[in-house]
């Protein structure tokens, strides 16, 4: 029985299905509102689009460990905050800026890497965690005087607003950072060895822990470059949206997921990368601004989406996971932290 | 009188065909077309928080589409759901539409729209937001002034209650702009008149009836001595009420709330509010769409100075709430008129 | 012990005992840390605000802790059975809705509105049950994705805007506005489910065999109980709680809007949490999560009280969170040694 | 010989677990280029040993020399350091990396030149005689080609010394073959070699000497060529005390309660047909993966037989799950009892009475806490369970009295057949004998009894009747009383 095989084959049709998916969705939008296709949507569909893909791009690395992190829209949120506070409040210099925002970013992913690999809480409880507690902090500080102020202030900086807005030869920065970050990804994942001990760690932990892998760290590592993205994106948010909110990024992390999972990785995690994320996300913002074009009801917006989640767990359920035995998921696979086998 | 079963019969027919149902609440007098109009065969985009939870939303959107229809305009209606992401994708959605020629709006959030409507601008077409405002210089804006309304607030209640006097503020959500600018001039001028009230609670209900009420009864448990109560707006002050009457305190402690809404209306038939600073709700929307024609009509561009229009205020009490010129005020002609555009 | 010969078996012996201490100190830490706390708030409240300890206060903190009560019981089966449920903020709209509209259409229809919100709860439940297990997808996405399908029927098929109870529904009302001797009815609810859970978790087959299931999966199938039916039945009680929630929420207002009601989600895991129910299955008692009602009610009405900023109190929610989840996991890696 | 000539040396290595002493006091010497078998029943502390040596067990005490300078394995990647690399029975490989990737995992150099790491790696593999393409993902590799990279990954990490613990359980004759002369290969290049294997004949042809383990003690350790398969078997048996009296009455076998026609499940269980009467004990004695535990799983409804059939007092039956084996009167003590037995956060009583909930009902239909009090402690009483109370939680019983509970659970159904997997595994002496008298007694009850246990004198002591299982198959199925347990052993040894 060569299951391996059969594998290979589900998991090569639901990439390019999503592929193929993709396109239509376009052709289809492209046909039915004239304006879906105008210059003005395709660079708001790609600098919107960046930005989710920014997230993705960490959050596919987590979820190949077999772990989830729910913070990401708050991070975001909170370094867009930052962002608008030091530049607009402050007036600090854009790259000391930056540097702080995506250490920033990365301290908050090594805290949930901890609480998930050393406390030994469900990392989908301790992004939870994270995640109202920096909304916390989000509403406490947008409720002060002066982030009022600065978050009011119309931006005359044309540096800052360059970041989210500008245009180099035609492409939007953020899809240029993106396909740096991207790029930089994959040649990780597939040159380096951190790229062989994510993908160890979550396909067989126990051989990832006999071949001496230093496990807690990677996971930490992990947890930390994916708070490192959502921290870059925030940057381009708060700089294109030129202010910021308590909500800002506010159910961005089922978006994510949605994307990630569609894209091929499997929750269970060691089945996936990058390159499925990236057409998940088209995908997921072709989707989103077509309909939103179509000025189609919010809720019904909704409805697809969930479908879409929906389609792409069983997907992940019965392709990725197939050939295993038949044990359906139990929680402690997603919540318990596969703790090392040592006497 | 029905029996038993008609009654489930009837609630799950309104169950299925609710879409009909909802059709129902409506249906009111098509507007009159006209038979020359320059704006025949332009369109105008409408960008609403909500049409459908609270009813105010809904005189606004009902009206305002009206009025457009009036005057000829072919009308796009987007929905946000209160969700500050999709209100500004909407706005970039309709500057994406080549044959929006303006924007009418009610910003959910008092800044993070800024950049969307600049965006829209950029391209020479105006938007007018009413209500409340945005941070924005934007084409127009047609509302009330919050901080006129918060010194007037401030002097009602101070003379309700002859000058001295604990009182409670219920706050919608605190970051909104409309409740900081209501707030400042309420305090601003109770310290100018060194007015005897003194503020001696104040927490949100983030719009929920239920928090309302709980936040309420603490209230009247921790000062019951407190003399006045300002609810900031709408269904969460049904909460409010609703603890006024469980602790039968109906009447005997002032209350004051804002917009002359049907909830205002309800609340002084029932007692539970003293007195409603409203203003011609259905004016105002009318207003904003007469505005942003007449400036497509005299080719406004980005740059031109905003216009602002702030609307009289007017004072509701029991005694003239049934006047037909004050129900007007809440109501306007057409609440119950759904367009046909409308998805 | 019996039979004890070789060293080894001594050493074992001696290795049971110190285990058996060790293991009962930190599940009387486990059990007993959360009754602590609680009286060590009420202590301090009660000395720093006078009004803290009086029975007009005590009935606010019941009655505010209502809704999210009923919701956490509810939960908790959902969790003791080793799963878990992030739709019922959405069923509880539902709920409400259905129920709101009937009473609209005939305000005399209370005993059908009242039992139409909780069934309605129980077949979303039983839906959202049948997904998680007959698919195996891990039951915290899965029901993100039916929460979004639950409030996009609820708001596009059954809501309109602010639906307004009309005030000649007056025993419909009652439920939520009325009380008895003083005392407002929905804590009488509150009791009520309660005491109801109990009774279900401690004195049926059907609490035996979740926690059972909850505990080990494989073994209760071994031991010949029908799992997959008993993880299905907690869906339907959280189902069915959300809905009494729900229509508990539109009777106390009189009304129901479709904006603005997630908040619940995140207090009502924190309350369970706090209330020491394992995120891991086979544990949690109602007395627990009474605990952590009356600990996170207390708390917040003491910073009400105090006039703490608002947003201060969502802050504590989440440290309280950090603090149960963490002890929680803490003990769980001792116990498993 | 001079301890610097030799590649691997231990003295004195002991290792206990609670309750048990795996590995008493064993000396064991390599020379280069030597390949030792390591023979011995299950449960002998091959593994143990071996776990010892490649650093995921540290010994209670001796010490082990590498090249004559001493060592102290920390954990596997310092074991693999000093040059001790083990291959694990099930497989250690990551299924989604390449099986070059798979091969230098731990030890690639962070940046991964992926031409470089191919073309190393295929050198290896190359020296194997392995024709597999290194860029080809593990996912899609069979038995032998995993063996083969495990092999491999060793040979990357320049090992002195390579442990196989069991290499050939999964693989065919011919691959066998193979296997043999890519050790024999490697082992030309100076590498000592420790093999473990059940397989006898295996083990004689290809190692150079061989040492016995029985009870975690060294029963002999001689060169193979003046051993023969026979003395070998003596050497593992040994003089085993019956820690049970046979019966010397044999208990009149009954009706016919269960009988199997050409059982199938997966490769695991392959065409087993047998009968079990009312009132006589079968054992299934077999290696570890000949099949028996999945046998019992078959006839207690845990897993469904791809084919075949059962009949249940001659009616033909189909176990969808173990509820339904349930309703036909059978009851199965499972192996791992903390993952498919206890309820480990629940309460002794709560664990005992799970069962026969319907019997608990008083008022109401409620539970009574008073009989369930009662039923619970009429168990423990039947089975002298000793516990300090009954709402202790169960994780704080003794592995023995855990087991009793188990049993206690399983007969309040009133089943008539029962299958006991592993009945006595980690527990202690006193419960052991305890154990057996009880199975003794049902049997007299006239119940039919399945008893598996890897631990032969326990199988030849309690059983009528036994069945000897290899590779899935049952090959054998004899009277206990005209069966030796050399007989049994070199059955169930290939």
């Amino acid at each position: 029985m060569n299951w391996p095989g059969l594998r290979r084959v589900d998991k090569f049709l639901l990439k390019n299905q999503l592929a193929v998916l993709a396109v239509l969705a376009f052709v289809f939008f492209a046909l039915v509102s004239p304006f879906f296709a105008s210059a003005f949507n395709l660079q708001n569909l790609a600098r919107e689009g960046a930005e989710l893909g920014i997230v993705c791009v960490g959050a596919t690395l987590v979820l190949l460990l077999g772990r989830l992190d729910i913070s990401v829209g708050a991070v975001l949120g909170m370094s867009a905050l930052i962002v608008i506070l030091g530049c607009k409040a402050f007036a600090l210099p854009l790259p000391l800026l930056v540097v702080v925002v995506l250490l920033f970013g990365a301290g908050i992913g090594a805290i949930n890497g901890v609480l998930s690999s050393v406390v030994g809480i469900p990392s989908f409880i301790a992004t939870l965690i994270s995640l109202v507690i920096l909304r916390g902090v989000m509403q406490w500080a947008s409720s002060t005087e002066i982030m009022r102020t600065a978050n009011s202030a119309v931006s005359t900086d044309h540096v800052f607003l360059a970041i989210g807005n500008g245009v180099f030869a035609g492409i939007p920065t953020s899809v240029l950072v993106l396909a740096v970050l991207f790029a930089a990804t994959i040649l990780v994942l597939r040159f380096t060895r951190i790229g062989t001990s994510i993908y160890a760690l979550g396909g067989n932990f126990q051989a990832a822990l006999r071949a001496g892998l230093r496990v807690t760290a990677l996971e930490i590592g992990v947890f930390a470059f994916a708070g490192f993205c959502s921290a870059l994106a925030g940057i381009f948010l708060a700089s294109r949206l030129d202010s910021v909110t308590y909500q800002t990024g506010q159910y961005l992390e089922f978006y994510v997921l949605i994307a990630v999972i569609l894209g091929g990785t499997s929750i269970a995690g060691g089945v996936g990368g990058v390159w499925g994320t990236l057409l998940g996300v088209a995908f997921i913002g072709i989707l989103n601004n077509g309909m939103v074009m179509l000025t189609v009801d919010r809720d019904y917006q909704d409805v697809v989406i969930a479908a879409f989640l929906v389609f792409a767990l069983v997907g992940d359920q019965y392709l990725n996971r197939r050939g295993e035995t038949a044990r359906r998921w139990q929680l402690a696979d997603l919540w318990t932290p596969r703790q090392a086998k040592r006497r | 009188m029905m029996t038993i079963k008609t009654k489930i019969l009837a609630s799950f027919l309104c169950l299925a065909t609710a879409g009909v149902a909802r059709a129902a609440i409506a249906g009111e007098a098509e507007p009159l077309t006209p038979a020359y109009s320059d704006f025949q065969g332009k369109t105008i985009g409408f960008a609403f928080p909500d049409r459908q939870s609270m009813n105010i939303q809904k005189v606004f959107r009902d009206n305002a589409v009206y009025r457009a229809r009036e005057l000829g305009w072919k009308v796009i209606e987007t929905d946000a759901k209160w969700d500050v992401g999709t209100q500004s994708k909407n706005i970039l959605s309709l500057a994406a539409r080549s044959d929006v020629a303006g924007i009418v709006m009610l910003s959910i959030d008092y800044v993070a729209n800024n950049n969307a409507v600049k965006q829209f601008e950029a391209t020479g077409r105006p938007v007018v937001v009413y209500h409340m405002g945005i941070s924005y210089p934007s084409a127009g804006h047609v509302g009330p002034n919050f901080y006129q309304m918060g010194r007037l607030f401030a002097k009602t209640m101070t003379e309700d209650l002859g000058g001295k006097g604990k009182i409670a503020l219920i706050l919608g959500d605190p970051n909104s702009q409309s409740a900081v600018d209501d707030l400042r001039g309420m305090k601003e001028w109770l310290k100018e008149n060194k007015s005897g009230l003194e503020i001696v609670f104040e927490q949100p209900a983030n719009w929920d009836a239920e928090k309302a009420k709980q936040v309420t009864k603490t209230l009247l448990q921790q000062h019951p001595d407190v003399a006045g109560i300002w609810c900031n707006w709408d269904v969460q002050c049904v909460g409010m009420g609703q603890a006024l009457k469980e602790a039968g305190q109906v009447g005997k402690i002032k209350t004051w709330t804002e917009a002359a809404s049907d909830v205002c209306f309800t609340g002084l038939q029932e007692g539970y509010f003293t007195k409603c600073i409203g203003w011609d709700t259905r004016d105002q929307v009318r207003r904003a769409v007469d505005l942003v024609s007449m400036l497509v009509e005299s080719g406004w561009k980005q740059g031109d100075k905003g216009i602002v229009w702030n609307v009289p205020l007017y004072i509701v009490t029991k005694d003239n709430m049934n006047d037909p010129r004050v129900h007007r005020l809440a109501f306007g002609e057409h609440s119950g008129y759904v367009s046909g555009e409308s998805n | 012990m019996e039979g004890l010969s070789t060293p080894a078996e001594l050493a074992r012996a001696a290795r049971f005992q110190r285990a058996r201490g060790a293991r009962a100190l930190f599940a009387w830490a486990g059990r007993n840390a959360l009754t602590l706390i609680f009286l060590a708030l009420c202590i301090l409240l009660s000395a720093t605000l006078p009004t803290f300890l009086t029975l007009g206060n005590w009935t606010i903190i019941l009655q505010s802790s209502a809704i999210i009560g009923v919701m956490g019981f509810g939960l908790s089966f959902v969790m003791i059975s080793g799963s878990f449920d992030l739709s019922f903020a959405a069923t509880m709209l539902l709920a409400g809705a259905v129920s709101a509209r009937i009473i609209m259409l005939d305000d005399q229809a209370t005993v059908l509105a009242l039992l139409a919100g909780p069934l309605a709860g129980a077949v979303v439940g039983v839906l959202n049950g049948t997904v998680v297990v007959v698919t195996g997808i891990s039951p915290l996405l899965a029901t993100i994705a039916t929460a979004m399908l639950i409030r996009a029927f609820a708001v596009l098929y059954v809501m309109q805007t602010w639906m307004e109870i009309p005030r000649s529904a007056a025993s419909f009302l009652w439920l939520g506005q009325g009380s008895l001797r003083g005392i407002p009815i929905s804590i009488f609810l509150l009791a009520g489910v309660a005491a109801a859970s109990f009774i279900l978790l401690n004195r049926t087959g059907f609490g035996r065999m979740l926690y059972a299931v909850g505990a080990s999966p494989r073994a209760a199938r071994v031991a010949g109980l029908r799992d997959e039916a008993v993880r299905i039945g907690a869906f339907m009680i959280c189902g069915a709680c959300a809905g009494i929630a729900g229509v508990i929420n539109v009777s106390s207002v009189g009304g129901l809007s479709a904006v603005f009601n997630i908040s619940y989600l995140y207090d009502v895991i924190t309350v369970v949490v706090v209330g020491g129910v394992s995120f891991f299955g086979g544990v949690g008692t109602v007395y627990g999560v009474v605990l952590g009602l009356l600990i996170i009610g207390v708390l917040k009405n003491a910073m009400i009280i105090l006039n703490t900023p608002y947003y201060a109190q969502s802050m504590v929610g989440g440290v309280f969170l950090l603090l149960a989840i963490g002890l929680d996991s803490w003990l769980r890696k001792r116990r498993a040694g | 010989m001079t301890s610097a000539a030799l590649r691997l040396e231990a003295r004195g290595i002991t290792k206990s677990f609670p309750g048990v002493r795996a590995v008493a006091n064993v000396d064991l010497a390599l020379m280069p280029g030597e390949i030792h078998a390591l023979v011995g029943e299950n449960g002998s502390g091959k593994s143990t040993l071996c776990m010892v040596f490649s650093g995921i067990y540290r010994p209670d005490s001796g010490i082990i020399f590498i090249d004559g300078a001493m060592v102290r394995p920390e954990n596997p990647r310092h074991a693999q350091a000093l040059g001790i690399s083990m291959m694990y029975q099930e497989s250690n490989l990551v299924p989604e990396l390449t099986v070059a990737q798979n091969v230098a995992l731990g030890h690639d150099p962070f940046l991964t030149r992926q031409a470089a790491l191919v073309e190393s790696v295929a050198a290896i593999l190359r020296r194997l005689k392995f024709d597999v393409d290194p860029r080809m993902k593990a996912a899609t590799l069979g038995g032998a080609q995993m063996q083969m990279v495990e092999i491999a990954k060793a040979l990357y990490t320049r090992s002195k010394v390579i442990i196989m613990d069991e290499p050939t359980a999964a693989l065919s004759a011919s691959e066998v073959q193979r296997l043999h002369d890519v050790i024999r290969e490697i082992a030309a290049s100076g590498i000592a070699i420790i093999y473990i294997s059940h397989a006898l004949e295996e083990a004689l042809a290809l190692a150079d000497r061989v040492t016995v383990l029985r009870d975690g003690e060294v029963a002999a350790c001689r060169s193979t060529s003046e051993l023969c398969r026979e003395d070998l078997v003596h050497l593992m048996v040994g003089q085993h005390v019956e820690i049970v009296q046979r019966p010397t009455t044999r208990a009149k076998r009954g009706a016919e309660l269960v009988r199997t026609m050409g059982l199938c499940w997966r490769d695991r269980v392959r065409d087993a047909s047998f009968s079990l009467y009312a009132g006589e004990i079968v054992g299934l004695a077999g290696l570890i993966g000949s099949g028996r535990t999945e046998v019992a799983s078959l006839l207690a409804g845990i897993n469904r037989p791809d084919g075949g059939q059962i009949f249940v007092r001659s009616r033909e039956v189909d176990l969808r799950s173990p509820r339904d084996a349930l309703g036909h009167g059978i009851a199965i003590l499972t192996e791992n009892r903390k993952e498919e037995g206890l309820f480990l956060p629940l309460s002794v009583a709560h664990n005992l009475t799970i069962g026969i909930l319907s019997r608990l009902r008083g008022i109401m239909g409620l539970l009574s806490p008073a009989r369930e009090r009662e039923e619970a402690r009429a168990i423990a009483d039947r089975l002298r369970l000793s516990t300090p109370s009954l709402q202790i939680d169960v994780r704080s019983l003794s592995g023995g009295n855990q087991q009793k509970l188990l049993i206690g659970r399983m007969l309040v159904r009133e089943p008539d057949i029962l299958i006991f997997d592993e009945p006595t595994k980690g527990v202690d002496v006193g419960a052991i004998a305890e154990i057996h008298h009880l199975i003794r007694e049902l049997a007299s009850r006239g119940k039919g009894i399945l008893v598996i246990s890897s631990y032969l004198p326990e199988i030849m002591a309690l059983s009528d009747r036994i069945l000897v299982m290899r590779g899935g198959e049952i090959v054998q199925d004899i009277d206990a009383a005209d069966a030796s347990t050399d007989a049994v052993i070199s059955r169930a040894f290939v």
